[in-house]
């Protein structure tokens, strides 16, 4: 899904996946604050497509 | 120009659980003003479209008689987007209504005779319109006998529960309840909608007119019934349901032939149905 | 009146001054209708569009009202467009077909005011057809490659410039305010002769066609005629008669509008009840639907087939499911109206 | 290939004499150059109807499913490997198909043809080796049949039928492995440019679902580009939802998309919907070797899971 998503022109590092299981709270929660710095550095979404039409 | 899209804002003041199994809910919503009432001229029989704003618009039968002023009444279904919508609604929310649409119950052909009205599960919506208009004191006198002929599965299943215990006090007015199967406590008629109507209907003549509306199974084994009684398929009305969007005869889904319930129907005799295929 | 070809890039850059100018464009392997940003980029000399003009009209997509919610109650906002437009280079079989939705958008009832608002602020400026299409059947439905019908102006290519027909009293005031000059008696005779010598060489014959319908329903034809259909929209969204469409919200928060877009009787979900039940349930039902609202339905409403003939249906079917081989099935077929 | 078409023609007309099956589905002549088209054939003497030629482009596949009659079906590779990923899916019944394989070399693609004529409309096509002459009012053009060919025929890697009860003709030669160089070439470019390309192809979308209606393996009751209860994807014609509605279509076909072409080929606004597409037939080849349809014996590589699968999604940590 990440590999199609950033292949038709989403931001690479939008999509983030991992594994996390349900006894590794730290470790979720650093996984959830990196991703979100990660995010927050790419700003708002340009979306797939950058402006929507008008109708 | 009128632009026949654009809802009329109203304030649903009352979202009322009607039915023992909670999926039939009847909301009460109010004109915000006279003007507004005046602009909504409508006879039993006809529909609206019932806008959620965010979630878009559905068609439902006008349950409520024009006799009753200040606001309308609608018994809906939770079966998809907007009726789910409407369902978790609380009281004095602000809905559209686009209408009235549609034709209506003959009501200038009723006058003077007498009518029979056979209705089955929920979809008792609009004759529970017609009955009220009928029995309304300015125009009992224009109508002959009134039967009412109601059918649900159980007696949790009926609508308009109180109304039907005071129409039962009432000499002016033959209702006939029934129930699919006996539960204790039920002391009315148990039986299907067919059966019973073959039992308490009265035999056509001239002057009665049969108006039936339920679920396919209740109209296919009620027919051969009127037809055995006498009626003839002039005077046999129904009203039928189909998928709608626009109400006004444009977009094109709801047709049966080249008929459109919105526009052309809701209400058809069964005369005018054998002429049309049976895509309804 | 008569307007020589180089002159044309001028004469649509002259109207957009004043008008949204839509003309067909060059994209790609075919043509579409696109509002002009120069004269320079219309084409006359095309076959037909890929999908029909019918979107200037009424768009695939459409802002009916935008909303707002506020405590006391809602505010609701029309969006209608009034802008002037000039339509130029439209073939008259589309043309036609607007002729004919008027019929939809303005029926006994009611009025549609986006669609009607947008008719009357526009003038169609149609282009005659020299050389038609080896799918073009419009002479066989009622119109012909210069048919009038729906059409403000009309033109007719002489070879180096068009003679200019005024068809309505919209056309006459387009006409006489980008100042055409008088057609001479030779462009005159040029554009008769072009109009005999244009011929339409596909025909499928349509007599009895509408008895046939009426009385044949019911017959086992149907079953066979929808097989190879796929379900798609393809030929009702190229379709310049097909109105259909479905209305849907789109919100945010407390704001939003309805819009409606483009919908296909082909479709199962089109006519499903919230019940489940469909009235047309399967291919077979939803394909006759189709056939029967424009060769029967429509005739009996408005005493005009609702088909003109483009042949775009009969291009942009995935399966090559030919609306003329139907038709000469169907006039072939048995009466059954017993159900 | 008019031989093809009497082996076709006999084999046919054999099944419904013998009433191995009672309907043959194949494909006769259309009604337009270039265009042959579905045909269902019940009799004996209407298997003269049936053709074999370059313009046999749709899946058959489609018109198998959930069928009560036995159906013997005309079938390309890429036709055998829908039939196969169907029948794992349980929407066929492999007894009550007849499958009369067909080696394929190439079906053509009447965009470029279009492209070739510059929009000039063909009229009649004659074939005379490896060449067509194309001829229309008042023009006649050659072009090589190679060159004409669908994207999908130039990079199939298996146009011999994959299951078969009874084959036509001489197996031909398999083209080279698919390299997927038109993806390899598209990954290459810088993410914006992916996005403007994308963009305007979809950009012609008139959400008509031709491409899921063709598609053999879309065969969901309701798709959830029209469900309601939740709307996932907007109605509008608005190219991010029309995009939207591909890449969750591609995503749907995940490891069972066998690559057919198809969905383009319904097309009628000629989007490029292989280079989406096959970007995840890429991705199922490269991360997991497999390949969709190929054989009744392997499971489903989505429906697999090793310890050792490979995961380079994952969160660099």
């Amino acid at each position: 899904m990440k590999s199609l998503l950033e292949y038709a022109g989403v931001e690479e590092g939008r999509v983030n996946f991992s594994w996390v299981s349900a006894a590794e709270g730290g470790r979720f929660a650093e996984l959830v604050k990196d991703v979100t710095e990660k995010v927050k550095d790419l700003g708002p979404n340009k979306g797939l497509i950058e402006k929507r039409i008008e109708v | 120009m009128k632009n026949p899209y654009l809802p009329l804002p109203m304030k649903m003041v009352k979202n009322f659980t009607e039915t023992e199994d909670k999926l039939i809910h009847s909301f009460t919503m109010e004109f915000l003003s006279e003007e507004d009432e005046k602009s909504f001229a409508y006879l039993p029989g006809q529909f609206a479209e019932v806008c959620v704003f965010g979630k878009g618009e559905a068609p439902f039968g006008i349950a409520s008689s024009p006799t009753e002023k200040g606001f309308l009444k609608f018994s809906v279904a939770r079966v998809g987007v907007v009726s789910t919508a409407m369902h978790l609604m609380e009281d004095n929310t602000m809905i559209g209504v686009r209408g009235p649409l549609g034709n209506s119950y003959p009501i200038e052909r009723l006058k003077g005779k007498n009518t029979v009205i056979i209705g089955g599960g929920f979809a008792f919506t609009t004759l529970r319109s017609l009955a009220t208009y009928i029995l309304h004191p300015d125009n009992r006198g224009d109508f002959g006998a009134l039967t009412v002929i109601y059918g649900a599965r159980n007696p949790g299943l009926l609508l308009y529960k109180d109304e039907l215990k005071e129409w039962e006090a009432r000499s002016d007015i033959n209702l006939v309840c029934t129930i699919d199967r006996p539960v204790d406590g039920w002391d009315g008629k148990v039986g299907f909608v067919p059966t019973v109507t073959k039992e308490v209907a009265p035999p056509a003549d001239e002057n009665t007119i049969a108006i039936i509306c339920g679920p396919p199974a209740m109209i296919k084994f009620t027919m051969p019934v009127l037809e055995e009684l006498g009626y003839k398929p002039e005077q046999t009305i129904m009203s039928l349901e189909n998928r709608m969007k626009c109400g006004i005869g444009m977009c094109g889904r709801c047709n049966v032939g080249g008929k459109y319930v919105c526009k052309d129907g809701p209400v058809f005799t069964r005369a005018e149905l054998n002429q049309l295929p049976n895509e309804y | 009146m008569i307007i020589s070809k180089k002159d044309i890039p001028a004469f649509l850059d002259g109207l957009m001054a004043e008008y949204r100018v839509f003309a067909p464009v060059k994209t790609g392997t075919y043509t579409m209708f696109q509002q002009l940003k120069a004269g320079a980029e219309a084409v006359l000399d095309y076959s037909n569009t890929k999908i029909p003009p019918k979107g200037i009209l009424f768009p695939q997509s459409e802002k009916l009202f935008t909303y707002s919610l506020t405590g006391e109650g809602a505010k609701v906002e029309e969006v209608i467009d009034a802008a002037q437009s000039v339509v130029f280079g439209i073939r008259p079989c589309d043309a036609r077909s607007i002729a004919l939705l008027d019929n939809v958008f303005n029926n006994d009832k009611y009025q549609d005011p986006y669609y009607l608002t947008r008719r009357a602020n526009t003038v169609l400026v149609g282009v005659g057809c020299n050389d038609p299409c080896s799918t073009c059947f419009c002479a066989s439905v009622g119109s012909g490659p210069f048919d009038t019908a729906g059409l403000d102006l009309l033109l007719v290519d002489t070879g180096e410039a068009y003679v200019v027909e005024t068809v309505s009293e919209k056309g006459r005031e387009l006409a006489a305010k980008a100042g055409l000059t008088a057609a001479g008696d030779a462009a005159q005779a040029a554009a008769a002769r072009v109009k005999e010598e244009a011929a339409v060489t596909s025909a499928v014959s349509t007599d009895g066609l509408k008895a046939k319908l009426d009385v044949n329903f019911y017959d086992g034809i149907w079953d066979l005629i929808h097989e190879k259909c796929l379900g798609c929209g393809a030929c009702t969204y190229s379709c310049p008669t097909c109105h259909c469409f479905d209305i849907v919200d789109d919100a945010t928060g407390t704001d939003g509008c309805r819009i409606r877009n483009w919908d296909s009787c082909m479709f199962p979900l089109f006519t499903m009840h919230g019940s489940g039940h469909n009235p047309r349930t399967s291919g077979k039902e939803r394909y006759r639907n189709r056939v029967m609202h424009k060769f029967k339905y429509f005739v009996d409403n408005f005493e005009a087939v609702a088909c003109v003939g483009c042949g775009r249906c009969i291009n942009n079917c995935p399966v090559n499911l030919d609306i003329r081989e139907v038709l000469a099935d169907i006039r072939g077929s048995e009466a059954r109206l017993d159900k | 290939m008019q031989n093809i078409t009497n082996l076709v023609q006999d084999a046919a007309k054999k099944l419904l004499e013998d009433k191995t099956v009672d309907l043959v589905v194949g494909f006769s002549g259309g009604s337009l150059p270039l265009r042959s088209t579905p045909c269902f054939i019940r009799t004996p003497e209407d298997t003269a109807k049936l053709v074999w030629d370059l313009s046999c482009e749709n899946n058959l596949a489609n018109y198998l499913r959930k069928k009560n009659q036995k159906i013997g079906v005309v079938a390309k590779g890429c036709d055998t490997r829908s039939i196969v990923a169907l029948i794992k899916e349980n929407q066929i019944d492999r007894d009550k198909v007849y499958i009369i394989g067909v080696p394929c070399s190439g079906m053509v693609d009447r965009n470029k043809v279009e492209q070739l004529l510059e929009g000039k409309e063909l009229l009649e096509i004659t074939r005379d080796g490896d060449t067509l002459a194309l001829k229309g009012k008042g023009f006649s053009k050659t072009a090589g049949i190679s060159e004409l060919l669908h994207n999908s025929c130039r990079s199939c890697g298996h146009p011999n039928p994959v299951l078969f009860d009874q084959m036509i003709g001489e197996p031909v030669a398999a083209g080279e492995v698919d390299t997927f160089a038109d993806i390899t070439e598209m990954e290459a470019k810088a993410a914006a440019d992916r996005r403007a390309f994308f963009t305007d192809q979809f950009s012609k979308c008139i959400r008509c679902y031709a491409c899921r209606n063709a598609c053999p393996m879309c065969y969901c009751e309701e798709c959830f580009v029209d469900c309601s209860t939740p709307e996932w994807i907007g109605k509008t014609i608005d190219p991010q939802d029309s995009m939207l509605f591909q890449i969750g279509r591609v995503f749907h076909l995940a490891g069972r998309c066998v690559d057919c072409g198809a969905c383009e080929r319904a097309c009628p606004m000629g989007i490029n919907l292989t280079l989406l597409n096959r970007k995840l037939v890429k991705d199922v080849k490269d991360l997991f070797g497999a390949e969709a349809g190929l054989s009744l014996d392997d499971k489903a590589v989505l429906d697999t899971f090793a310890p050792d699968d490979p995961q380079p999604f994952l969160v660099k940590e």
